[in-house]
C-alpha cells in the first residue's frame, strides 16, 4: 500500500466531517447509507415474521401499516436511491474520468449533510407515531386522515431530495467539463455514462417530488385543498406528480446498477464489452423515455383511457433498451475468458434477477392483465426482483468489485462467493412465492389475509431469513477484511479502466499527475501494462484461432 | 470560452421592451378575448422571458451546451404538463361511453 | 495545492472552473423550472374546474402594487445585468453600485410584497378557518372599498353566488369560498416560495457586495456575479409568468 | 375448492378467461428470453471458461446485425402485448348498454352498496349470474378500491368522482372482494364477499328480505323538495333550470356549443360544480351543494333525477323504482 493515500492523509473527526474529499464523502455516505439499509432491513424482517399467520401475529394493525411505509420510505430514499451514486459513484466517477475531485467538493459535502438532516427528520417521524401512509404518500389518506407523524416524514424526503439534485447536479458537470485528456465522451467507462443518465433524472425529476411533498405537507399543516375533493382538490393530480418524479426514481436506482454490471462483466470476461455505445446509448433512452410512462401506476385510478393507452405504450418502449443492455450483457461473455470471482457471480445473479423483474414489469404494463395484478403481491415481487435482486445486487457487487480499490485490501474470497450464493437462493424463496399469490388475488399492504394464503406466505418468510443470513455474512466479512484482508496493489484482476492506474488506496488528489487517456474503454489486447500475469506480463488470446 | 461583452444600450433596450411586454399584458387583460385572453397573456410572458434569457442571462453569446440545458428544461416541463393535462381533457370522453348490450341470459 | 489566485484546486484553468460555474449554475435552474412548475401544473388544473373562483380571487389582488413589483423587478434584472457588465469591462466601483441598486430593488420588492400580504391577512383572504371572499364586500370600509370599485366587486361576487342568496342562504357562498381558498393557497404558495427564492437571492447579493468593496471582481475573475446573475435573472422570469396567471385572470370582467 | 397450492383463482366472470389468456400468451414470450438467455450465459459460462491465468478474450466489438435484431423482435413483441391488453382494458372501460346497477359506497373501513330497487347491503354484493353488473362507486374519505380477483376486475374509488366497474358473473358461488388500495389502518379488513346467484334466486332474495328497504327515489324525492331544487327545476320547464323530466341518459347541449352525456358523473358535477358545465339557454344560477349532501344523499338524488320520466312526470315517487336493467340506456 502506497504511503499516504485519502484514509491517512489526515486524521481526527473534523477531518472527515469537513473533508471535501469526495473519497471521504463517499466513505459517509458508506455509512449512512448503510445505517438507513439495516433499519429497513429490520422493518422487513418484522413484516415478513408478522405475515407467518393469517391474523398476523407480531404487532397491530397500525403498526403493520407503519412498517411497511416505513420499509418503503427509508429503502428506497435513503438506502436505493443514494447508494450506488452516492457511494460508488461519488468515490469514482472523478478517478474514472482522471479528475482530481468532483467539479464542487463543497456542493458535495453540503449533499451529505443534507441528506443526514433529512434522515433525522425522517426517524424522528419513526420515533414519534410513525409513517402510515404508504411510501407512496397517497392523498387524501397523508394529508388529512392519516393520525401519524406525517409532517415530519414529508419534510424529511423532501429535504433529502435535494441532496439528490446536488448529487447530480455535480455529476452532470463533472463529466462535461473535468475529463482528463484524451478522455473522450465515448471513451467513458459504461458506469460513467450510466451516471449520467442517472443524473438527468436526478436532475430533472427530484424536484417535482420536492414540490409534490411540499403542497401535500402545506395541505396537512394548513388544511388546505390541494388534493382534497372535499374542498375542491384533485387527489388524482398528487398521484400524476408523484409518478412523475416515481417512476423516473426506479432507473435511479437500476441505471448506477447496470453501470456496475457494465463494468464487472468486460473485466471478468477479460475482452472489449459486447456494444459499447449501445449499451451507452440505452441508458440515455432509458433516462428519458422513463420520464413518458409515469401513469402506468395509475390504470385503475380512473385515468382517462387514451391516457392508459399512451402511458401502456410507452411502458413497453421503455422496456426495449434495458433489452439491449441485458443482450450485450450475454453477448459478451461470448469468446471470453471468464472466471468466476465473487464480482461476477454478483454480476450474473444481477442479470437472472433482474431479467425476472423486468419481465414481470411487462405483466404490469399490459393494460388487460393489469387489471388483476394492480396492488397485488404481483407488483410487490416485481419491484423486489429489480429493487433488490437487481440493483441491491449490482450494489453488492460493485461494493465487491471495488472494495480493493475504497480500502486497499482484498476480501475473502471463498466466503464472498458463499454469501452471494445464499443471497441469490435466499432472494427466490422469499420472493418468488409472491409473484403467485399476487396472482391468486392477495391485496398488498394487508396485515392479515385469507388461510388459503398462508403456505407461500411461510415459504416467503423463509426464504426472508436466508436472505437475512446472506447480507450479514459480508458486513462481517468486509469490515474484518480491512483489518486482517490480504494487500490489494493498484490493479488486482486486473481491470482497464482509469481508477487502476493509481494506487489502491488513492492518494487525495486521485493521480500523481494527470493522466493521458490513449487507450479505448475494455481493451485487454493492447494494454501490456496490466500484467495480466503477475512477473510474465504475457498476452495469451482465449482461442488464437478464431 | 471568452466572455462576449454586450453593451448597456443593448441593456437599457431590452429593458424597455420588458416594460412594453408588461404594459401590453396587462392591457389586453382588460380586454374580453374570450379563450384568448390567457393565450396572449402567456405569449407575451414568453417573449419577455426569451428576452431576459437571451440576453440579460447571456444565452445568445453561451455555447452549445448551455442551448441543450435550457432546451431540456422546456422540453421536461412540457411532457410534465402536456401529459397530464391529456389525462384531465380526454377523462370523461371514454368514461362513460357504452358498449352495445352483451348479455347472454341464461334460460332458467 | 494549486490554489493561484482564484483558482480552486480540482481545476486546471480559471477558464475551466468559469464554464463548471456557469453550467452548474444553468443545471440548476433546471430543476427551478420544475420546481416552479409542478406549482404551475397543480395551479392550471385547478383553475380550468373552477374559473369562476379563481377570477374572483384574481381581481382581488391589487394590481397597482402587482404592476409595481413587476417593474421593480424588471429594474433589478436590468442593474444586475448591468453590474455584470461593470465587472466584464473592469469598472470595479460601478459593480458595487450596480449590485447595491439590485439589492434595493430587490428588497422593495419584498416589502411591497409584505404589504400585499397584509393587506390580504386584513382582508380575511388567508386559507384557514377566517378565510372569507365576501369580507371585503361585506366591511367595504375595513377594505378602503368605495364608490365604482366596491359596486363592480359586489356585482361580480353577487353573480357568483345570487341563486344560492335568493333559495338556500349559505351553501353556494361555501363552494365559492372554498374554490377561492384553493386560489389563495396557490397564490400564497406561488408567490411565498418565489418570495423565498428572492431572500435567498438578497443573501447572495450581500455576500457579493462585501467582497466586491476589496475591487475583487474585474474582467479576469467575475463568475460569481455572472452565476448570481443568472439567478437572479431566473427569479425575475419567475415572476414574469405569476404576474398575468395570478393578477390578471378575469380582469376583463 | 382446488389444491393447497392453486395457480390461479377461480374463473368466474367474462374477464378472467380473458385476463388468463392474456397471463399465458404473455407468460410464454418471457418464458422464452429468460430461458433463452439464462441457457445462453450458463452455456457461455462453461465453454469460455478461464483456462490459464494469463488468458484474454477475443476482442469483438459488437455487431449492428445482431443489435438491430435484438431491438426489433423485442419490440415487435412488446407491441402485441400492448395491442392485446389494451383490447381487454378498452373492453373493461366501456360497460355495456344493459347493465345491472349498483352503487358503491367505499368508507373507512366498510363497503355499502346498494341495489337497483334501493335494497342495502353491507360488506356483501348479491348478483345474478349472466347478467351484465355494472358497479357506480364512490367513496366517503381516502381512496379505496373495489376488487374481486375471481372476476379478474379491479377499480379505485377515488372521493371527489364516480368511477365504474363492470363484470358479468359466469359461475353461481362466493367469491372474494377485497379493498385493494390501502386506505388506513383496516384496510385489509375492509372486504367482504360477492355473491353469485341463479337470476330466478336473486329476484326471490330481492324480495324476500327484510320490508323496511330505504327506496332511494324517495328518499331522493323528499330531498329534491326540501334543498329546493324544485324552486328551480320545476317539471314543466319554467322554472329557472332545465326541467329534469326525461332529461337523463340524453344529450344535454351546454352554453359553450359542446354536448355531453347525462350520466351520474355528469349529475354529480351539476351538483357540486354547477359552473364547469352551464345547460345552453340557461344562467349560470344553480348553487354549489359542495359540502351540504353526504354521498348517501348524492347517490339518492341521483336515483330520483333518474326515475323522472319523460311523460307524465311522475305523481310520487312510489312505484317510481327503476327497472332493472335497462334503465340507464345511453342512447335516446
Ligand atoms: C428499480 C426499480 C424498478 C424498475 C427498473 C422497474 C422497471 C419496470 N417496471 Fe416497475 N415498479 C417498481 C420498480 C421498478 N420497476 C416499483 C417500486 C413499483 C411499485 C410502486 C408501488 O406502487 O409501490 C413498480 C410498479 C410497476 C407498475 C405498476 C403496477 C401496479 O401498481 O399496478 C408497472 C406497470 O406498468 C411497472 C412496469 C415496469 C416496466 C415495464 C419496467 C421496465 O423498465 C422493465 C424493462 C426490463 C425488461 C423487460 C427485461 C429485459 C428485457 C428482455 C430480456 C427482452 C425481452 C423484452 C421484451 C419482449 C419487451 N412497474
Ligand atoms: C430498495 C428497496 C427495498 C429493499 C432492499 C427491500 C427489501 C426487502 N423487502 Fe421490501 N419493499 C420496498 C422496497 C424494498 N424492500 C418497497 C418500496 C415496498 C412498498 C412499501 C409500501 O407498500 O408502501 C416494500 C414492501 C415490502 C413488503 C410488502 C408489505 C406489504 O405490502 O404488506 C414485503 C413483504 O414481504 C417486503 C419484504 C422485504 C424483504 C424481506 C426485504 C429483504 O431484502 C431485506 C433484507 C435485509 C435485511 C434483513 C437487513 C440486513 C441484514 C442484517 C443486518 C442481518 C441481520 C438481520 C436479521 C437476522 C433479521 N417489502
Ligand atoms: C337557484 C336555482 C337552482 C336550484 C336551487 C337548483 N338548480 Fe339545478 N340548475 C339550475 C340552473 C339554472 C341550471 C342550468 C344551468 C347549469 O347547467 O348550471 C341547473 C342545472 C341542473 C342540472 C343539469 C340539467 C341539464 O339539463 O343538464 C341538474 C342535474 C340539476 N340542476 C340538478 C339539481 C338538483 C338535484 C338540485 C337540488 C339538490 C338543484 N339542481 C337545485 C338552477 C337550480
Ligand atoms: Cu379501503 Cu383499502
Ligand atoms: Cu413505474
Amino acid at each position: 500500500m502506497p504511503k499516504v493515500h485519502y484514509l491517512n492523509a489526515s486524521y481526527g473527526l473534523k477531518s472527515w466531517l469537513l473533508t471535501t474529499d469526495h473519497k471521504r464523502i463517499a466513505l459517509l455516505y458508506l455509512a449512512s447509507v448503510t445505517f438507513f439499509f439495516f433499519i429497513g432491513g429490520l422493518f422487513a424482517t418484522m413484516i415478513r415474521i408478522h405475515l407467518l399467520t393469517p391474523g398476523g401475529f407480531l404487532v397491530s394493525p397500525e403498526t403493520y401499516n407503519k412498517l411497511f411505509t416505513m420499509h418503503g420510505v427509508t429503502m428506497v430514499f435513503f438506502f436505493l436511491i443514494p447508494s450506488i451514486p452516492a457511494i460508488i459513484g461519488n468515490f469514482l466517477i472523478p478517478i474514472m474520468i482522471g479528475a482530481k475531485d468532483l467539479a464542487f467538493p463543497k456542493l458535495n459535502l453540503l449533499s451529505w449533510y443534507i441528506y443526514i438532516i433529512g434522515g433525522c427528520f425522517v426517524l424522528y417521524s419513526f420515533s414519534t407515531g410513525g409513517l402510515d401512509t404508504g411510501w407512496t404518500f397517497y392523498t387524501p389518506l397523508s394529508s388529512i386522515y392519516s393520525n401519524s407523524a406525517v409532517t415530519p416524514a414529508v419534510i424529511g424526503v423532501f429535504i433529502n431530495g435535494f441532496s439528490s439534485i446536488l448529487t447530480g447536479l455535480n455529476f452532470l458537470v463533472t463529466i462535461h467539463t473535468m475529463r482528463a485528456p484524451g478522455m473522450t465522451w465515448f471513451r467513458l467507462p459504461l458506469f460513467v455514462w450510466a451516471h449520467y443518465a442517472t443524473s438527468i433524472i436526478f436532475v430533472l425529476g427530484t424536484p417535482v417530488i420536492a414540490i409534490t411533498l411540499l403542497l401535500a405537507g402545506l395541505e396537512r399543516m394548513f388544511h388546505l385543498g390541494f388534493f382534497n375533493p372535499a374542498m375542491g382538490g384533485d387527489p388524482i393530480l398528487f398521484q400524476h406528480l408523484f409518478w412523475f418524479y416515481s417512476h423516473p426514481a426506479v432507473y435511479i436506482m437500476i441505471l448506477p446498477a447496470m453501470g456496475v454490471i457494465s463494468e464487472i462483466i468486460p473485466t471478468f470476461a477479460r475482452r472489449p464489452i459486447f456494444g459499447y455505445s449501445f449499451i451507452a446509448g440505452s441508458s440515455i433512452a432509458i433516462a428519458v423515455i422513463g420520464f413518458l410512462v409515469w401513469a402506468h401506476h395509475m390504470f385503475l385510478t380512473g385515468e382517462s383511457v387514451y391516457a392508459a393507452l399512451a402511458f401502456s405504450l410507452m411502458s413497453y418502449l421503455v422496456a426495449i433498451p434495458s433489452a439491449v443492455k441485458v443482450f450485450n450483457w450475454t453477448s459478451t461473455l461470448y469468446k471470453g475468458s471468464i472466471s468466476y470471482d465473487t464480482p461476477m457471480l454478483y454480476a450474473l445473479g444481477f442479470i437472472g434477477l433482474f431479467l425476472v423483474g423486468g419481465l414481470t414489469g411487462l405483466f404490469l404494463a399490459c393494460l388487460g392483465l393489469d387489471i388483476h395484478l394492480h396492488d397485488t403481491y404481483f407488483v410487490v415481487a416485481h419491484f423486489h426482483y429489480i429493487m433488490v435482486g437487481g440493483a441491491v445486487m449490482g450494489y453488492v457487487g460493485g461494493l465487491h468489485f471495488w472494495w480493493p480499490k475504497i480500502t486497499g485490501r482484498m476480501y475473502p474470497e471463498f466466503l464472498a462467493r458463499i454469501a452471494a450464493v445464499v443471497l441469490f437462493v435466499g432472494f427466490n424463496l422469499t420472493f418468488f412465492p409472491q409473484f403467485v399469490l399476487g396472482y391468486l388475488g392477495m391485496p398488498r399492504r394487508y396485515h392479515s389475509y385469507p388461510p388459503e394464503f398462508q403456505a407461500l406466505n411461510v415459504m416467503s418468510t423463509a426464504g426472508a431469513s436466508i436472505l437475512a443470513l446472506g447480507y450479514l455474512l459480508p458486513m462481517v466479512y468486509l469490515v474484518w477484511s480491512l483489518k486482517y484482508g490480504a494487500i490489494a496493489g493498484p490493479n488486482p484482476w486486473p481491470a482497464t479502466g482509469l481508477e487502476w492506474k493509481t494506487a489502491s488506496p488513492p492518494p487525495t488528489e486521485n493521480f500523481d499527475v494527470t493522466p493521458v487517456v490513449d487507450w479505448e474503454p475494455y481493451d485487454f489486447e493492447h494494454r501490456p501494462d496490466l500484467a495480466l500475469e503477475p512477473g510474465i506480463g504475457g498476452l495469451l488470446p482465449a482461442h488464437g484461432d478464431d | 470560452m471568452s466572455d462576449h461583452i454586450a453593451s448597456p444600450k443593448l441593456y437599457v433596450g431590452i429593458f424597455l421592451a420588458l416594460m412594453v411586454g408588461t404594459a401590453l399584458t396587462v392591457f389586453a387583460a382588460y380586454k374580453d378575448l374570450g379563450p384568448w385572453n390567457i393565450v396572449v397573456a402567456l405569449a407575451i410572458a414568453t417573449f419577455k422571458a426569451t428576452l431576459v434569457v437571451l440576453f440579460f442571462m447571456h444565452a445568445k453569446y453561451s455555447p452549445k451546451r448551455t442551448h441543450l440545458v435550457i432546451i431540456c428544461a422546456v422540453f421536461w416541463l412540457g411532457i410534465m404538463l402536456a401529459l397530464t393535462l391529456t389525462d384531465y381533457h380526454t377523462r370523461h370522453d371514454f368514461s362513460f361511453l357504452r358498449s352495445p348490450a352483451t348479455t347472454v341470459t341464461r334460460s332458467v | 495545492m494549486h490554489r493561484t489566485g482564484e483558482l480552486y484546486g480540482q481545476f486546471e484553468t480559471l477558464e475551466q472552473q468559469k464554464d463548471t460555474a456557469q453550467l452548474g449554475m444553468w443545471i440548476f435552474l433546471v430543476t427551478e423550472v420544475l420546481f416552479f412548475g409542478g406549482m404551475f401544473l397543480t395551479y392550471t388544473i385547478n383553475r380550468h374546474a373552477f374559473s369562476a373562483a379563481f377570477g374572483i380571487g384574481g381581481n382581488t389582488l391589487d394590481l397597482r402594487l402587482g404592476g409595481l413589483n413587476t417593474v421593480i423587478l424588471i429594474m433589478s434584472s436590468l442593474t444586475m445585468a448591468m453590474a455584470v457588465w461593470a465587472a466584464q469591462v473592469g469598472k470595479k466601483k460601478r459593480v458595487t453600485g450596480f449590485l447595491i441598486a439590485t439589492l434595493i430593488l430587490g428588497g422593495a420588492f419584498l416589502g411591497v410584497k409584505a404589504i400585499e400580504y397584509k393587506q390580504k391577512y386584513d382582508h380575511h383572504l388567508i386559507p384557514g378557518s377566517t378565510f372569507n371572499v365576501t369580507y371585503c364586500v361585506n366591511n367595504p370600509s375595513s377594505c378602503g372599498l368605495a364608490g365604482k370599485q366596491l359596486e363592480d366587486e359586489r356585482r361580480e361576487i353577487e353573480e357568483a353566488i345570487k341563486a344560492e342568496e335568493n333559495e338556500n342562504p349559505g351553501s353556494g357562498l361555501i363552494a365559492l369560498n372554498a374554490h377561492a381558498q384553493l386560489y389563495f393557497s396557490l397564490y400564497f404558495a406561488m408567490t411565498g416560495l418565489h418570495a423565498l427564492h428572492m431572500v435567498i437571492g438578497a443573501g447572495l447579493l450581500l455576500w457579493l457586495i462585501a467582497q466586491s468593496f476589496g475591487g475583487r471582481f474585474g474582467p479576469g475573475y467575475n463568475t460569481p456575479v455572472e452565476v448570481t446573475g443568472l439567478y437572479w435573472h431566473f427569479v425575475d422570469i419567475v415572476w414574469i409568468y405569476l404576474f398575468p396567471l395570478l393578477y390578471l385572470i378575469d380582469r376583463h370582467n | 375448492m382446488q389444491s393447497q397450492l392453486p395457480l390461479y383463482p377461480e374463473q368466474a366472470s367474462n374477464f378472467a378467461p380473458q385476463v388468463d389468456a392474456l397471463m399465458v400468451f404473455i407468460i410464454a414470450i418471457c418464458v422464452f428470453f429468460a430461458v433463452a438467455v439464462t441457457l445462453a450465459i450458463i452455456f457461455f459460462l462453461y465453454k469460455f471458461r478461464r483456462k490459464s491465468t494469463g488468458e484474454i478474450g477475443v476482442a469483438i466489438h459488437g455487431d449492428m446485425r445482431l443489435e438491430s435484431a435484438w431491438i426489433v423482435v423485442p419490440l415487435v413483441l412488446a407491441l402485441a402485448m400492448f395491442a392485446w391488453g389494451a383490447v381487454v382494458y378498452v373492453d373493461f372501460r366501456r360497460a355495456p348498454t344493459d347493465t345491472l346497477d349498483i352503487y358503491v359506497i367505499g368508507k373507512q373501513w366498510m363497503w355499502k352498496l346498494q341495489q337497483p330497487n334501493g335494497q342495502r347491503e353491507i360488506n356483501e354484493l348479491h348478483v345474478p349470474v349472466g347478467q351484465n353488473v355494472r358497479l357506480i362507486m364512490g367513496s366517503e374519505d381516502v381512496i379505496h378500491d373495489f376488487s374481486v380477483p375471481a372476476f379478474r376486475v379491479k377499480m379505485d374509488v377515488v372521493p371527489g368522482r364516480y368511477n365504474t366497474l363492470w363484470f358479468r358473473p359466469t359461475k353461481t358461488g362466493k367469491f372474494h372482494f377485497y379493498c385493494s388500495q390501502y386506505c388506513g389502518t383496516n384496510h385489509a379488513i375492509m372486504g367482504g364477499w360477492v355473491t353469485v346467484m341463479e337470476p330466478d334466486e336473486y329476484t326471490a332474495w330481492l324480495s324476500g328480505s327484510s320490508g323496511t328497504i330505504a327506496n332511494p327515489v324517495l328518499a331522493g324525492e323528499k330531498l329534491f323538495a326540501e334543498r329546493s331544487c324544485l324552486a328551480c327545476h320545476a317539471s314543466d320547464g319554467r322554472g329557472r333550470g332545465p326541467s329534469l323530466n326525461g332529461f337523463f341518459g340524453g344529450k344535454v347541449k351546454l352554453a359553450d356549443g359542446s354536448t355531453v352525456t347525462a350520466d351520474e358523473e355528469y349529475i354529480r358535477e351539476s351538483l357540486f360544480n354547477p359552473s364547469a358545465k352551464i345547460v345552453a339557454g340557461y344562467q349560470p344560477l344553480m348553487p354549489s351543494y359542495q359540502g351540504q349532501l353526504t354521498e348517501e344523499q348524492t347517490l339518492d338524488l341521483i336515483s330520483y333525477v333518474k326515475s323522472l320520466q319523460a311523460e307524465p312526470a311522475p305523481s310520487t315517487g312510489a312505484g317510481a323504482t327503476p327497472s332493472q336493467g335497462t334503465q340507464t340506456t345511453g342512447k335516446k
